[in-house]
């Protein structure tokens, strides 16, 4: 008994965190939305529920790299409007889609580059990016419009084999999430270097041989690139360009990935978690929807049961 | 045509195509669900939602209105366009946030063959069954007018704009650069105050300290007026004349310090016209595809008959809130 | 071809050695390294060689710039001025994983394990096996992690996460870290100081075999038995200069200390004292688990009593269940006649203590004891800030801290100087100073001396025994036998989470005392009455 | 050159938090631009502007400096606004609606404290909750009552003077002094100097930590009230959306201020500057007419081309 409330509360002795719980949470809510709507389970709602949820999800996954490491990304909001917005600046496809992962990798380096080499403070770096990029964003596209190419709306609207595309989304996500994160060196190095920045070593991974710099300037790359794959994604729904689409975006993803189990100071936390924990956190707007709760008091319900998840998992360490 | 939706809403001239009677036919009751871009914006937003309710409360035959609140967020209006569809209610009225984002959620809702009536927004599809638009260049142009006519057609303005990427903020400063064309009126500041009075009592008092020379501003509305004249008064200059729109405070203010100023009418009261529009789809009427609610602006005159000393600043005018509701929101005691 | 070896064996035999049985030659040389931390000169042009099948030793006080060397050497720091050479070629470490890739392994003097990953990758980080796919092949580094570990006498499973183990363990993992690896110099800072004496055997084993496979190894620490057991050379510097390079075969303990300190030790140990007074801490029917057997312990004013035992046997579970670390399954404890109620706060425990005048030094330095970024003044006077309430006012304590400072002979630019830029020994004096400030007359000292030089020992030694007389108790933890013998009027052996035997200081040898902790001796587990 | 960053004045200089320069650069552009704006009455106008913001502040920076975070400031001012115009307590007096402003930001401080310190819940999360939960509640609360006129006295306070500078500016200046003298002069200080460097070292000296984290953040809930209290003041009018942004502008002024996460370098002035950085980069932008997407991407660029240059700074020394 007492195993298992540790396996789900405390997780020691693991470096996943507690993903355990949310994703009882998870299946709580699903459940309590089975038996008090007739909607929920029917196939429409469940394959909207896809779509509704995935630009969290990559964002998360994303924004998780980072995390991981201790740091910060505020500025993946800006870059999801900004990829909206050069992708409907009118184009060949075979050029807009390879330019807005090249500018999101670009833009991920210089936030990378400003923590490692010049000593910034993450959340200084990337709100400085996130001002910056939205101030481009604006000049791109002063309000929504423009038409984004036909690809991106089938690949996201469309299907195949019968399957609605945002499933292969998120199996491709998932896979190569997963790949960089446990099938890979660099994953590991990850933790390592988040471990060491949480115990307060700042460059113990260094001190192994590990080119950490380098590592922490790859995660920003990625967690830029999964922001622009998330604004890619919602392009191709919102089928325009916006300056806005991605306005406090930073805030939901960080808090997916911490309801997932995953520690801000770094080093503890897991892919399995953070995509739980996006859908926490979609699950929970579906279901409110269906359920008819007043759209006035969605948010106090949104905000406490975020409390109330945070409030469980309890941690050995105090801090962010 | 029969449907009366709202004081001042005609149907568009020229190419304007007929929802033909009976097509959205239903025999009550009905669940009617509605998009909002975001309640809580501002005062004026959360009033559309209060007319809305009020309206679908006052008409028996809805058994359920379903209001659900984008919060801004594009994504969220599409997820919950597609939560509406899935619960299958009769008809869906949206307050875009933006005019592309619900564009892919509104064309599933007709194909699932329900009616979707669009308002305070426009969007790029028509994919629509009718919306009910109040011209946002209208209104600014109608302050516009304002301005060139008291400054003689010369003279410096401030601009004070609503929110950056705003379709609404956009369109108005459109409406305002028409009215402006041609004539000797020049735009010496510009600068966005997100509608809120905190900003834009930030914005005036630098954009005095730096220049107090000024011959008009055009305010795009909402608080930003009153938090203009505030400015001025508190450095107890000259209040040049200036533009706002129908809230209960700017009207107190206008009738006090007598200053020149139009309130161009933009009512909450059409989302009391989406429901109307709505029952009368459902009801098999026939109802234009668009419809224009371009009013003319106000003077104080009109203003004296609707202002009300009783209620605080936060009303907007006109409003088809019932006394008993306005009291409820708005009495101060 | 020729002319190179010739070459090789000519530079050799400057160097004479003690073990013939390889070839030996230089693999290392370091010359006139110097380096300057933020103007303070830690090396003033120091020079060394190691040679190959041979185990040379740094020794020096606490400061003199050891761990400075080695971490040239490792590519943690990079010198100011000098060369380093390495078979003879010149190289320039610019950062750790160029040493690494040059062949040079190291045990920091730090603990730096990384905390959320297991033993295995611990291992292996920054150098793990991948599989065809590119991923890390962690069931063989699991295997080979598990095969080291048990070459070192452990049965710790790999898998473990590095946050879960104890202290030693840890150090035995990051001892792994770095032997187990192939390179040609191995460099161990101060890698037994929280190691006991049959722990500290399996590494010596570990240590020849590297000699013995021709690799050169570097031995840091501050126990002069170690040094003499194992290493065929020892340098030894003061003060960032170099004292001299010296075959050890040729050297006495008291002539190294000579060398070390400047001048002569008189006595490592102070004078034990007098009768003791009357009980200052009492526990009686202690049990610290539901399964262990209870023991008592009394500790008397003007004492100064011992808690031995081999790793994880329980005497650091029990002095930590007093500050409410633990809960113990019973037991009753009073001090100074007042009793104080069981289980302790977790929170609140170790103020409360303080406030019956009892004081907790932690035994991990870094992590639990001190503020590294703060000044020594701040990390003196915490405890004298601490009983006090919040809204008081601050006192700067300027006299205290000036009278620690040189009381415990801390040497440090001034107050206001970081704790973290001291070396090892200066900080632990920091760490005690803090409590012999703050007015307290009973100490529970966890490793007093942790990688603290012979010098400052018996500064710390005589520091604690001087407590004791002005009236004080003390109860120690330690894993240096010889020093609880030496320092101690009494020592209690702990086994299986109770004390098994008590007995004078006097009275005990190491082998007695092993003999106690091992639970060999019957009459211990026999008397108490197994319950199974 | 090694000599010269040795040097003790070097060194301390080589620490100014970035916000100094940014103020004294910001201060230069105006006083070539527009010398006639550098008089006390002007600047104290445009300071007053982010009063509410840098009263914010002092609490961040004390959180931040025990390695915490306080995101639910927003919220907090949006609530006390909200009960302050709701009408909701009419006739009430000014000592009233203190009383209530302060108590409703000691309670959700005094939360957040218990939540991150006791239960040790991430700090980013829970703040944030908190702040959702209070936006909540006032956008529950205002579908019932919407929020009305703040009560006259509200606004004839804040418009008063003391000579040429305005009250609310004074009052900020003094509450900053003296949150500085009470870091540097309390056992507390201490208490949170050494909270942020080590937690299980204060632990193991006897601080009692978990209560100075809760008491840091109950403080700063009590001054997001004050905080409350002046934004109220200042748009004298209900509003469902108000202050939203200012805890993030928050920390960001702190960590120009020289605070970061557990180390406290910039003090008090530092975070202060910070602020006065932030009003002065939005004066001067509007001198210059720079438009929204040109303001944000200078306001980014100068905040981070000054972090850079004190993190190159710092790395050289
Ligand atoms: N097979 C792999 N799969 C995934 N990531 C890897 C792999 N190999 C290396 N990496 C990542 O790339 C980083 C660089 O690794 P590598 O060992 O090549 O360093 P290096 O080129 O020697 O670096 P430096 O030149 O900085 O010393 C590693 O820290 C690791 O995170
Ligand atoms: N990173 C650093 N910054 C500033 N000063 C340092 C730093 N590292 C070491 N020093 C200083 O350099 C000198 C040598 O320290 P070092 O750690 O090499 O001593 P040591 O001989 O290893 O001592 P110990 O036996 O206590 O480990 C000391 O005075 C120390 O204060
Ligand atoms: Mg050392
Ligand atoms: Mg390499």
């Amino acid at each position: 008994m007492t195993a298992i409330s540790r396996r789900l509360t405390g997780a020691r002795g693991s470096r996943q965190g507690m993903w355990m719980l949310p994703l009882l949470i998870a299946l709580a809510i699903a459940l309590w939305l089975s038996l008090e709507t007739a909607q929920f389970l029917n196939g429409e709602n469940l394959l909207n529920l896809v779509p509704q949820a995935m630009p969290l999800v990559i964002t998360a996954v994303g924004q998780m790299f980072v995390i991981l490491l201790g740091g910060l990304d505020l500025s993946v909001g800006s870059m999801i409007s900004f990829t909206t917005a050069v992708l409907a600046l009118g184009g060949p496809a075979w050029v807009l889609i390879p330019a807005v992962f090249a500018l999101a990798a670009l833009v991920g380096f210089s936030n990378g580059f400003i923590i490692t080499r010049f000593n910034v403070h993450p959340i200084i770096a990337t709100l400085s990016t996130q001002y910056i990029l939205l101030g481009i964003t604006r000049v791109l596209r002063p309000v929504s419009g423009g038409t984004v190419p036909d690809i991106v709306i089938s690949a996201v609207a469309g299907s195949f084999l019968g399957v609605p595309m945002p499933v292969f989304w998120g199996i491709f996500i998932l896979a190569v999430a997963w790949k960089l994160l446990y099938g890979s060196r660099f994953g590991l190095h990850l933790f390592a270097i988040g471990g060491g920045v949480s115990s307060g070593v700042e460059d113990a991974a260094h001190n192994f041989g590990i080119a950490d710099r380098r590592n922490i300037v790859l995660a920003y790359v990625i967690c830029s690139c999964f922001a622009a794959l998330a604004g890619v994604f919602l392009a191709g729904r919102i089928v325009s360009g916006d300056p806005n689409v991605g306005l406090l975006f930073e805030l939901d993803a960080i808090t997916a990935v911490a309801i997932g189990g995953t520690q801000l100071s770094g080093g503890i936390g897991s892919l399995h978690g953070t995509v739980i924990g996006a859908l926490v956190m979609a699950l929970l707007a579906n279901g409110m929807n269906l359920t008819n709760v007043s759209p006035f008091i969605q948010t106090t319900i949104k905000g406490a049961i975020l409390l109330l998840v945070v409030a469980l998992q309890s941690r050995k360490k105090m801090g962010l | 045509d029969d449907v009366s939706l709202l004081d001042g809403v005609t149907a568009r001239a020229g190419d304007n195509p007929t929802v033909e009677a009976g097509k959205f036919k239903k025999d009550p009751p009905w669940v009617i669900g509605m998009s909002h871009f975001g309640v809580n914006a501002n005062t004026w937003t959360v009033q559309v939602a209060h007319e809305a309710e009020a309206a679908a409360a006052k008409d028996k035959r809805i058994a359920k209105f379903i209001l659900l609140d984008a919060g801004f967020d594009q994504k969220k209006q599409v997820a919950d366009i597609e939560d509406l569809i899935a619960q299958k209610v009769d008809a869906i009225i949206v307050q875009p946030v933006t005019s592309t984002s619900a564009d892919a959620s509104i064309a599933k809702a007709v194909a699932a063959g329900i009616p979707v009536i669009v308002h305070t927004g426009r969007i790029e599809s028509d994919a629509f069954t009718t919306e009910i638009q109040g011209g946002a260049e209208h209104f600014g142009k109608v302050m516009g007018d304002f301005l060139v006519k008291e400054l003689g057609g010369k003279g410096n303005i401030w601009v004070l704009r609503g929110l950056a990427g705003h379709p609404e903020d956009t369109n108005r400063y459109n409406g305002l650069l028409q009215a402006l064309k041609g004539t000797d009126v020049k735009i010496i500041a510009e600068e966005h105050g997100d509608w809120q009075y905190d900003k834009a009592k930030k914005l005036c008092e630098t954009l005095y300290l730096n220049n107090p020379e000024v011959d008009g501003i055009w305010s795009s509305g909402a608080d930003m007026t009153r938090a203009c004249v505030d400015v001025f008064k508190q450095f107890g200059a000259k209040i040049p004349p200036i533009t706002g729109e129908g809230n209960n405070g700017f009207f107190g203010q206008w009738i006090a310090d007598g200053f020149k100023s139009i309130s161009a009418e933009y009512s909450p009261a059409q989302g009391a016209a989406g429901i109307r529009a709505a029952v009368a789809l459902l009801e098999g009427k026939e109802l234009k595809k668009h419809y224009d609610y371009n009013p003319p602006g106000w003077d104080i005159e009109k203003v004296k008959k609707y202002y009300r000393d009783d209620l605080s600043a936060n009303v907007w005018w006109p409003s088809e809130l019932p006394e008993d509701k306005l009291k409820e929101f708005y009495a101060k005691k | 071809m020729v002319a190179r070896a010739a070459d090789t064996r000519a530079r050799a035999t400057e160097f004479p050695e003690r073990s013939g049985a390889c070839f030996v030659k230089t693999l290392v040389e370091m010359s006139d390294i110097r380096k300057a931390f933020a103007g303070t000169a830690a090396l003033k042009g120091v020079s060394i060689g190691l040679q190959s099948g041979s185990v040379h030793a740094l020794m020096g006080e606490n400061g003199a710039g050891k761990s400075t060397l080695m971490k040239i050497l490792a590519g943690v720091h990079q010198p100011d001025s000098g060369a380093i050479l390495l078979d003879g070629r010149q190289v320039a470490f610019h950062r750790p994983k160029d040493a690494l890739e040059a062949g040079i392994s190291t045990v920091f003097q730090e603990l730096s394990l990384l905390p959320n990953l297991t033993i295995a990758e611990n291992m292996f980080l920054g150098r793990e096996p991948t599989t065809a796919f590119g991923g890390v092949d962690h069931r063989r580094m699991r295997r080979e992690a598990g095969k080291a570990l048990a070459e070192l006498g452990l049965t710790l499973d790999p898998g473990t996460l590095v946050s879960m183990l104890s202290i030693a363990e840890r150090q035995f993992v990051e001892i792994a870290h770095g032997i187990m690896t192939d390179a040609s110099v191995f460099i161990l800072d101060e890698p037994t100081a929280a190691l006991n004496a049959a722990d500290v055997e399996v590494l010596n084993r570990h240590i020849r075999r590297l000699k013995d496979e021709g690799k050169a190894v570097v031995y840091i620490s501050h126990r002069m038995d170690e040094i003499f057991a194992i290493c065929d050379t020892v340098t030894v510097l003061k003060d960032g200069e170099l004292v001299g390079t010296r075959s050890l075969a040729e050297m006495t303990p008291a002539a190294l200390i000579a060398m070390m300190v400047g001048r002569e030790l008189a006595d490592l140990f102070p004078q034990r004292g007098d009768a003791p007074g009357p009980a200052m801490l009492s526990v009686e029917d202690f049990r610290i688990t539901e399964r262990s057997k209870p023991f008592s312990l009394e500790l008397r004013r003007g004492e100064i009593v011992a808690l031995a035992g081999l790793e994880g046997q329980g005497q650091q579970r029990f002095m930590r269940s007093l500050v409410g670390q633990y809960h113990p399954f019973a037991g009753r404890v009073a001090i100074k006649g007042k009793s104080l109620p069981l289980p302790v706060s977790p929170g609140g425990g170790v103020r409360r203590l303080q406030a019956m005048g009892v004081g907790f030094v932690p035994e991990d330095r870094k992590e639990d004891g001190l503020f590294l970024g703060l000044s020594v003044a701040h990390n003196i006077a915490a405890a004298l800030h601490s009983k006090r309430s919040e809204l008081a006012l601050a006192a700067g304590y300027q006299r205290q801290i000036a009278d620690t400072m040189s009381s415990l002979a801390v040497k440090a630019s001034g107050p206001g100087a970081a704790v973290g830029t001291l070396s090892g020994g200066n900080q632990q004096k920091v760490l005690l100073g803090r409590y012999l400030a703050a007015d307290i007359d009973i100490l529970l000292v966890e490793e007093p001396t942790r990688g603290v030089d012979i010098g400052a020992k018996s500064e710390i030694y005589r520091l604690l025994r001087d407590f004791a007389k002005k009236g004080g108790a003390v109860l120690v933890l330690s894993r240096e036998t010889v020093e609880l013998i030496g320092l101690c009027d009494r020592i209690c052996v702990v086994h299986n989470d109770t004390i098994v035997k008590q007995m004078p200081a006097a009275d005990a040898t190491e082998h007695n005392i092993l003999d106690a902790a091992l639970g060999a001796n019957g009459e211990a587990s026999g008397a108490g009455g197994e319950r199974r | 050159m090694a000599a010269a960053f040795a040097n003790p004045v070097m060194r301390r200089l080589l620490r100014v938090p970035p916000a100094y320069y940014v103020f004294a650069v910001l201060l230069v552009v105006l006083w070539v631009a527009r010398p006639n704006m550098l008089n006390l009455n002007i600047m104290g106008i445009f300071v007053r502007q982010i009063v509410p913001l840098g009263i914010l502040v002092l609490g961040q920076l004390l959180v931040m400096r025990v390695r915490s975070i306080d995101l639910s400031g927003g919220g907090v001012i949006l609530l006390i606004n909200y009960t302050i115009s709701s009408g909701a307590f009419p006739g009430a007096s000014m000592a009233f609606f203190i009383v209530l402003a302060l108590a409703i930001g000691l309670a959700v401080g005094f939360f957040n404290g218990l939540m991150v310190g006791v239960r040790r819940v991430s700090a980013v999360i829970v703040t944030l909750a908190v702040g959702i939960v209070l936006v909540g509640i006032v956008q529950y609360l205002s579908s019932g009552k919407p929020p009305g006129d703040v009560p006259g006295m509200f606004a004839d306070i804040y418009n008063t003077k003391l000579g040429p500078v305005p009250t609310p500016v004074i009052f900020w200046v003094a509450f900053s002094a003296a949150l500085s003298l009470f870091l540097s002069r309390t056992v507390f200080g201490r208490y949170v100097t050494s909270v942020g460097e080590n937690v299980q070292a204060a632990h193991f000296s006897g601080v009692p930590v978990a209560r100075t984290v809760v008491l840091a953040h109950t403080l700063a809930g009590l001054f997001a009230g004050i905080a409350a209290l002046v934004q109220t003041a200042s748009i004298a009018v209900g509003s469902v959306r108000v202050g939203l942004d200012l805890p993030i502008l928050a920390v960001a002024a702190t960590i120009l201020g020289g605070v970061v996460f557990g180390r406290g370098e910039g003090g008090v002035w530092g975070p202060f500057f910070g602020v006065l950085s932030f009003a002065l980069l939005f004066v001067v932008m509007t001198t210059f007419g720079i438009d929204e997407p040109g303001k944000l991407i200078a306001q980014g660029l100068i905040i981070l081309l000054a972090a850079i240059f004190y993190g190159i700074r710092q790395r050289s020394s």
